[in-house]
């Protein structure tokens, strides 16, 4: 979607007239901030991107970008970027969602749409809370989690948003975090050039209601050995020395993690988004534990099938193009097909 | 007379002849009947066709069993087809038809019942077999118990005699057994003196894959023509002379498939393309199904996951600059509510198309019902007003459908447009529009800022003539904005929580929608000496009509007033209403648009309500208002 | 005369006044406004504890800011909690403060329009900085401006004479700073003469982790209330001597909290567990949040994964012999549309409760309204019919609860419950009921076959009294049957497409809610020499009743009725209607129960509407009804 | 659940007096008689067993079922039989579904019961066609369908019902076919006893509108090659002589067919439903190929986690324990709970 000239656009250019308001604090701060400075990397013009949203914290974020932008209702926002897309292929459509909006009722829109590979870039910002209602767990809140709605803990276990998307056909797949905006905007630039359903979770403080739920992957004591950054042609190795790696237990099942010291190095896992059987980044997307040790962060997949829009696009086009007549002589021919007669 | 009241006099005709001799009708309601397997819909259209072809008026309805399939020969899975002709112009199906084609004892069985004495029927000897009987629970064979005296019965051995005839046809004997339904329609086309041409060619056209099926039952529908000729059973021919019809070119048409040719025509004269976002449902389906089949007028057609998805979908491509539509049933409709309500506040265009069923929940999904005008008018939360408008028969679904995208584009709003499944399967003679003569639709799109300072762009500035807001596509330099289900500041459509704000725009929007140009409701009162008038909405007109017009012929002055508007209500409505003694309101519900009058209007209006999933006849229509116009 | 005319009345007396002098007031009304983290809906819940404890009549009325937290300082941060108490029974939070607590600018800019002249302003001076000014476009310090001259502005040092208090204390900053809030409600407690015992008690308990906490704010506390006492600027005390109430035990109770408890009485009462399946939605979430505090009564409380989801389980445990409920607002009832037609036709008991907030769309979620009433009437495809109730005031929510579960259960019906974000954060004294005088709710579950056999089970044999269906959960031997969404044979529940039987069962559903026993409407019409009624229902009983009297008061006549049953409207309401020369409906809607007076009893009523996202004023509604009064 | 004393019940027991009406020849006949003759055998008294459904000709099941049951509304019987079965444990609550039923207007409802573990038995009769409307696609149909809505060919990829499954958190996952009555019975065995929400895709033939759709798994000429038949603890092979096995290619990613000669026996996978980790069981749903080449049937994931409804039960039950008034005298507490004052 490349434009030849360069618009020489700026964050500036991206930023809204509308005042800001999210609680101070709020990772969704940081995440405005690293869209609004990496969109001009794209060079389309600000009139051809579209903001689509639901309702939520996260889903105000439309109304902060000087682009065109629809903040829906609550969970639709999937469906009616579907609409939008599929009908204007010049539009860069990007959808913003929250854990509760994408994931609990909105849920069924969300796969739906990453099976068709509708050509949307979903931002999913899970802070594993329902932040706008003041704070009940979502599908993504570890099972017996207290909150509001939940006095003593809640009975479900969650979502794995990775998991369900793999498990929903999605042919890209990302995670990245709100306070690592180099790491952020990388996962942002994959995405954009993704022909297709792009999905990324992007883990989101809620300082109010869920504050500190990422902390383990974001303090400097822990996150090295936490987090797994996925790099894709590399070995999948972590650590602050790169002490930790990944391996494919020979005859085991799924992956695991092991000291790099004690495994030959062919063993390493060397990352591969491309790889057509999705068994390995769902593989991937298991390794996280409670505590959010070994979570992966990155491209998990990104593989190409034509999208929806394409498929959908083609058969249109192609019936236009058929076209001899003009419209009304077509219409005329269409209403006078079949069998007629005629009264004198 | 009521329409249904010539019956005998033509069963009369039938027995009264001696030789073969040929009779002189003015009208026949002919009802096929059978198993869902016996092909009694595709019999039925070829019937129809012919008798277009012969330029007759036709009103037909076809009357389906459940959706599921019952095992063969059981009454749930009777279908049949009825087909009214005339050589005058006729509104109505016919409420009882002059003859019966029973494919089998559960047709009979089934169908019986509506005939009145003298009626011809024609059954199929060969299905009449004890196991057959016993299904439908016959303790002892109707042909033959005396049961059907009073009608005039002709058993033939259709099956048996088909058999036979393509004996020397290439088709296996299971083939030749399904052709039974042509030797059928040759037996009645040569009955009713039908030109067959056109089956001949249906028949060459349907089977051009292979050519001996095409073969067989050309020569079943001529072997039932000549069977026709030959056998002394059949002593009188029928004609039905050509109704004296405006000029011009005709087809017969169905609602859904009318309702699909206009969306077409209102995408090729606003120049738009259509985007239809649906999720099947009975008896929506066909109008995607249709619609699928056209995007040579760049017309996009989605099944969704949902009907929640299917709206959203339509409405993100009229943010884009499509006409977006959707097309659902009942229990569609309730889920759509929530992003009607947003569309509301949007303030885009957008037809929703409610094919009504017989409700609550599924209840009766193939039969007919109107009871969606309150869901429709009402079933939103907040104060969120949209235009509601109704089509009177099948060929009428057109206009509305063209109608339903000029208010939704011309006025930035959801339409709902409800249909019912009595016009959208049932069919009628359709003289075919000239395209140029049909209403321009085109729309300018917001290309420049609207502020004062000539750079600021106004998304809630209005039309002071129709109140719509600008409509600015994304794509479009300069005017990027937002726009959401929050209120919204005048102007500006700026998030805002100001009473006084709020206060404005509830009234706005529904200022919009009274704003909205509805031609006035126009009275039927030939004599102009009524005093009673019938007011209805939707699909119940033909019946209606039917039965004014049965009225009046006895001398008895009743007026008719039908709505295609409901919301807004033409401006005319009120004095039409107070220029009578009575207002009489028949609807297929329990009184949803009285409702609405007598609020309005303060009208003490009778309702007439039947709740039966199948549409009115004439005849309880004609003898409800006669003591209504007797007795006031 | 109207509640707010007392305002100069009450100023005066603290002007005049010399040295330290106690005044009495009959009525006070005290508006607490700061930032969102200021705390204010905690200082005015502890003033208004403290005001019930001295027996005073109370109503209170918070105004959260948008959903989302705005930057501190901001207008749209702007948090207030308005209580308003006399020494007789009052209706309403009361129209306009005569004190206003102005914790910074923002505070002051948003509120002070709605002061009456001479009213007292308190301000926290340390807030006033250039930067806080700005930040809401105060161009000069108004507190310097003159632009309060005839308000009797007190300024105070809150901030720094807190910190300066708590200096001892062993408290950081920020939680010393944190503090003001409790040395306001101190300086206040002191001017009102309130008891402070239970504030201390409730510091220490709320702060019983942190006792450094629980001493600093009582520090605060101490030192406002001993700045009030030695301060020039306070010249006057005033005493609301308490109102004379029924004798019994009271509590101060939102909406939300009545309505919670009243569901809790029904299981308790019914004997049956409750199950509450919902989706958080404002400004009904606090509902599932309080229920799910109260498994010790067999509460079961689902936090589902949509609104659809949500009534989906509540019907599912309703099936199961449970008291299904769900709890949601205006977008939530439109997704819940096509289960509660569902419901309609299973013939279960369900209740639904909508917390009415203002719409279209998202709308603006913390604001209250009455415009989910034509949803609640209309908002299913076909014809679904439910019953619906509104509660008038907060405490009412409890019984309303009560009622509505007494005909879920009796009629097995789905029931709405139409409450709206004015009852349901507004507060009242509530005179607890003795618990065995609320209605013994318990049912009898189908145990035996009913057919006339005596081995067949009939699920849709209906009582003849209240036209139920037997309950007959799963589990009991022998009647193990089967229900569903297509329309049901009458008795036996078999599916059915006879159209006598549809016919049949829409006009049952319907008769069945129009069967329901419920309570006659009272007229208030003291003298009963008043010509215009004034119709109401739901939250607006308070204000509607207070423009009332202050009408008699000034001795123009006027009646007033309100309706808690809105389907089925009570039987004697025709008869009421028609008593009075003129009624006047006033709703926070554009009409909609004036649509159905006027359809269903054809009176010429006068619609009074703003929908504005706020309560009437009594002030609004005395001026309009005064005209109706005299002039007709 | 088993009852003590057996109830002696047969498959007549299970017949309800509705005339059963689906199309001659239809796959769910086969299902229905399945079904009825293997309910037996839980010994559970007819009055504690019920079936709910959405609506779709499958979900007409119900009505022939002489148990409780109810015919719901499209897509919502997931949600329904959750309200049910959570505050009903003492019954066994069945689920009856279609592939649109199910995974197109139900799926949200669908992943949110299988994440929770919700204590269900989903037949989920996959017939890859919406029937009951006649014949439109469903998410389940192959890409490129040509059906009455998609006279062109659907655009769309399909759901791998039980890859989206394991994506949900499924705890037990199961594929077998209407027309192997054998098979179908074992698999419902194992549902049936499993806690918590089991699964189980039912290939079904729809006879009408997408005939043949799995003729290459039943037809004898092609069955061997084409289907996996899985059996816990053994090694999966497959083919007439078990030519063929399923393999953990080292290093590779997934899981892969090859010729069982050329396989050294220890690297043959042996199927194993309980491994904790899904990875395994995705693996294994990747396999088949378009043509339905290497489906695998039988039980792909069955492991123990809480079901929703015992743990949401535990806590009720808990508060319930603990009262020590009477209801009354507990609710008057209620009411009186906080600050209250009294009027003399
Ligand atoms: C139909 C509907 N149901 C419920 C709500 C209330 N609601 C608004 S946002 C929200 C969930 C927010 O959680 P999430 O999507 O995680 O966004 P966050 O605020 O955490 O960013 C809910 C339940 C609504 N607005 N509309
Ligand atoms: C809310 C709603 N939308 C749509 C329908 C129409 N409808 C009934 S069943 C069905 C799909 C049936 O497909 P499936 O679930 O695969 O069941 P099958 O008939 O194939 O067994 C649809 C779209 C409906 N009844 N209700
Ligand atoms: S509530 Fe949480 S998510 Fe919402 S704005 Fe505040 S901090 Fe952010
Ligand atoms: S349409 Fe298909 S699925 Fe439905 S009953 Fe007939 S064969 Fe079975
Ligand atoms: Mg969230
Ligand atoms: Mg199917």
């Amino acid at each position: 979607m490349a434009e030849p000239v360069a618009l020489k656009l700026t964050a500036k250019d991206f930023k809204s007239d509308q005042e800001v308001r999210w609680c101070p604090g709020c990772g969704d701060y940081a995440i405005l901030a690293a869209v609004q400075s990496f969109m001009p990397e794209l060079n389309i013009p600000r009139e051809r991107i579209v903001f689509v949203s639901g309702i939520g914290c996260s889903s105000r974020f439309p109304y902060y970008m000087n682009t065109y932008g629809m903040h829906s209702i609550h969970g639709r926002a999937p469906a009616i970027a579907t609409g939008l897309s599929v009908s204007r292929p010049d539009l860069a459509v990007w959808v913003v969602t929250g854990d509760g909006d994408a994931l609990s009722i909105g849920g069924n829109h969300l796969i739906h749409a990453l099976r068709r590979n509708v050509n949307l870039k979903i931002l999913l910002f899970n802070n594993k809370i329902y932040g706008l209602t003041k704070g009940q767990y979502s599908p993504t809140s570890e099972i017996g989690k207290i909150t509001k709605s939940t006095p003593t803990g809640s009975a479900d276990s969650p979502f794995n948003p990775i998991s369900l998307a793999l498990g929903a056909e999605a042919t890209f797949v990302a995670r990245t975090l709100d306070s690592d905006r180099k790491h952020l905007q990388s996962v942002l630039r994959a995405a954009a050039t993704h022909q297709g359903s792009a999905i990324v979770e992007i883990y989101q403080n809620c300082n109010i209601f869920n504050d500190g739920a990422f902390d383990t992957v974001k303090e400097p004591a822990t996150r090295d050995d936490y987090l797994i950054r996925l790099e894709h042609g590399q070995p999948v190795t972590f650590g602050a020395e790169g002490q930790w790696c990944v391996v494919h237990p020979p005859g085991g099942f799924g992956l695991a993690v092991r000291e790099t010291a004690t495994v030959a190095p062919a063993d390493i896992v060397v990352h591969d988004a491309t790889v057509p059987d999705p068994a390995y980044a769902f593989a991937l997307s298991r390794l996280p534990e409670a505590d959010l040790r070994h979570t992966p962060i990155g491209v998990f997949r990104s593989v190409r099938r034509p999208s929806y829009d394409e498929l959908v696009r083609d058969q249109v086009d192609a019936a236009v193009g058929k076209r001899t007549r003009t419209p009304e002589d077509e219409l005329g021919a269409l209403l006078g097909s079949g069998d007629t007669w005629t009264v004198l | 007379m009521a329409e249904q009241s010539e019956v005998t006099s033509h069963a009369d005709a039938a027995r009264s002849g001696g030789a073969k001799s040929v009779r002189q009708l003015d009208r026949v309601v002919i009802r096929f009947a059978g198993d869902s397997g016996d092909g009694m819909q595709l019999t039925g259209d070829r019937f129809t066709a012919e008798t277009a072809q012969l330029g007759n008026d036709i009103s037909t309805l076809p009357n389906f069993p459940a959706e599921i399939r019952a095992p063969a020969g059981t009454l749930p899975g009777v279908s049949s087809f009825q087909v009214h002709f005339a050589d005058y112009d006729i509104l109505t199906p016919g409420d009882a038809p002059n003859v019966l084609v029973a494919m089998n004892p559960a047709a009979l069985k089934a169908n019986v019942g509506d005939l009145p004495r003298g009626a011809d029927i024609i059954v199929n000897t060969d299905e009449f077999t004890k196991r057959n009987l016993a299904k439908v629970g016959y303790a002892a064979n109707p042909l033959e118990d005396g049961s059907l005296d009073g009608y005039a019965l002709h058993p033939v051995a259709l099956t048996s005699m088909t058999i036979r005839a393509l004996e020397e046809q290439s088709v296996s004997k299971k083939d030749a057994e399904r052709a039974k339904n042509m030797f059928a329609l040759g037996l009645l086309s040569w009955m009713y003196s039908r030109p067959h041409s056109s089956t001949l060619r249906f028949l060459e056209r349907k089977f051009a894959a292979r050519p001996e099926l095409a073969a067989a039952n050309i020569a079943a529908f001529k072997a039932g023509w000549n069977f026709g000729e030959t056998t002394e059973d059949f002593s009188v021919r029928y004609e039905v002379k050509p109704a004296r019809m405006q000029p011009g070119t005709y087809r017969n048409v169905t609602g859904n498939a009318a309702l699909a040719m206009g969306l077409v025509a209102a995408g090729v004269r606003s120049r738009l393309p259509i985007f239809l976002g649906a999720y099947p449902i009975t008896p929506a389906s066909d109008v995607l199904h249709e619609l699928s089949k056209h995007k040579r007028f760049n017309i996009t057609t989605m099944q969704a996951e949902d009907e929640i998805a299917a709206i959203g979908a339509a409405l993100g491509a009229s943010y884009g600059g499509a006409l977006g539509v959707t097309t659902t049933s009942g229990p569609g409709v309730a889920l759509k509510s929530e992003t009607i309500s947003l569309a509301v506040a949007l303030e885009l265009p957008l037809v929703i198309i409610d094919v009504q069923r017989a409700g609550p929940s599924t209840g009766m999904p193939t039969k007919t019902e109107q009871a969606d005008l309150n869901i429709a008018l009402f079933g939103r939360h907040g104060e969120a007003p949209v235009a509601v408008i109704a089509p009177r028969s099948p060929s009428d679904c057109f206009h509305a459908a063209i109608e339903a995208a000029r208010i939704a584009l011309t006025y930035r709003t959801p339409v709902i447009l409800l249909s019912d499944n009595y016009v959208a399967n049932g069919s009628e003679p359709w003289l075919l529009p000239d395209v140029e003569s049909l209403p321009d639709l085109r729309v300018e799109f917001a290309t420049e800022p609207n502020g004062d300072d000539g750079t600021t762009f106004l998304p809630y500035l209005r039309d002071p003539q129709t109140l719509a807001r600008p409509w600015a596509v994304p794509g479009t330099p300069g005017l990027t904005h937002r726009i959401g289900g929050l209120e919204k500041a005048d102007k500006t459509g700026d998030i805002s929580y100001d009473p006084a704000n709020h206060d404005f725009m509830v009234r706005t929007r529904a200022a919009r929608i009274e704003a909205i140009d509805v031609p006035p409701v126009e009275v039927e009162d030939p004599d102009g000496d009524a005093r009673v008038l019938v007011l209805g909405w939707g699909s119940t007109y033909g019946p209606i009509g039917a039965a004014c017009r049965a009225l009046r012929q006895r001398g008895l002055p009743v007026a008719q007033a039908h709505l295609r508007h409901l919301a807004p209500l033409p401006a005319n409505l009120g004095d039409v209403l107070a220029a009578y003694d009575r207002v009489v309101i028949p609807e297929m519900n329990l009184g949803q648009l009285a409702h609405v009058i007598r609020a309005k209007f303060l009208v003490d209006a009778l309702s007439y309500n039947k709740v039966r999933g199948l549409p009115f006849t004439a005849a309880e229509l004609e003898s409800t208002l006669e003591d209504v116009v007797k007795n006031g």
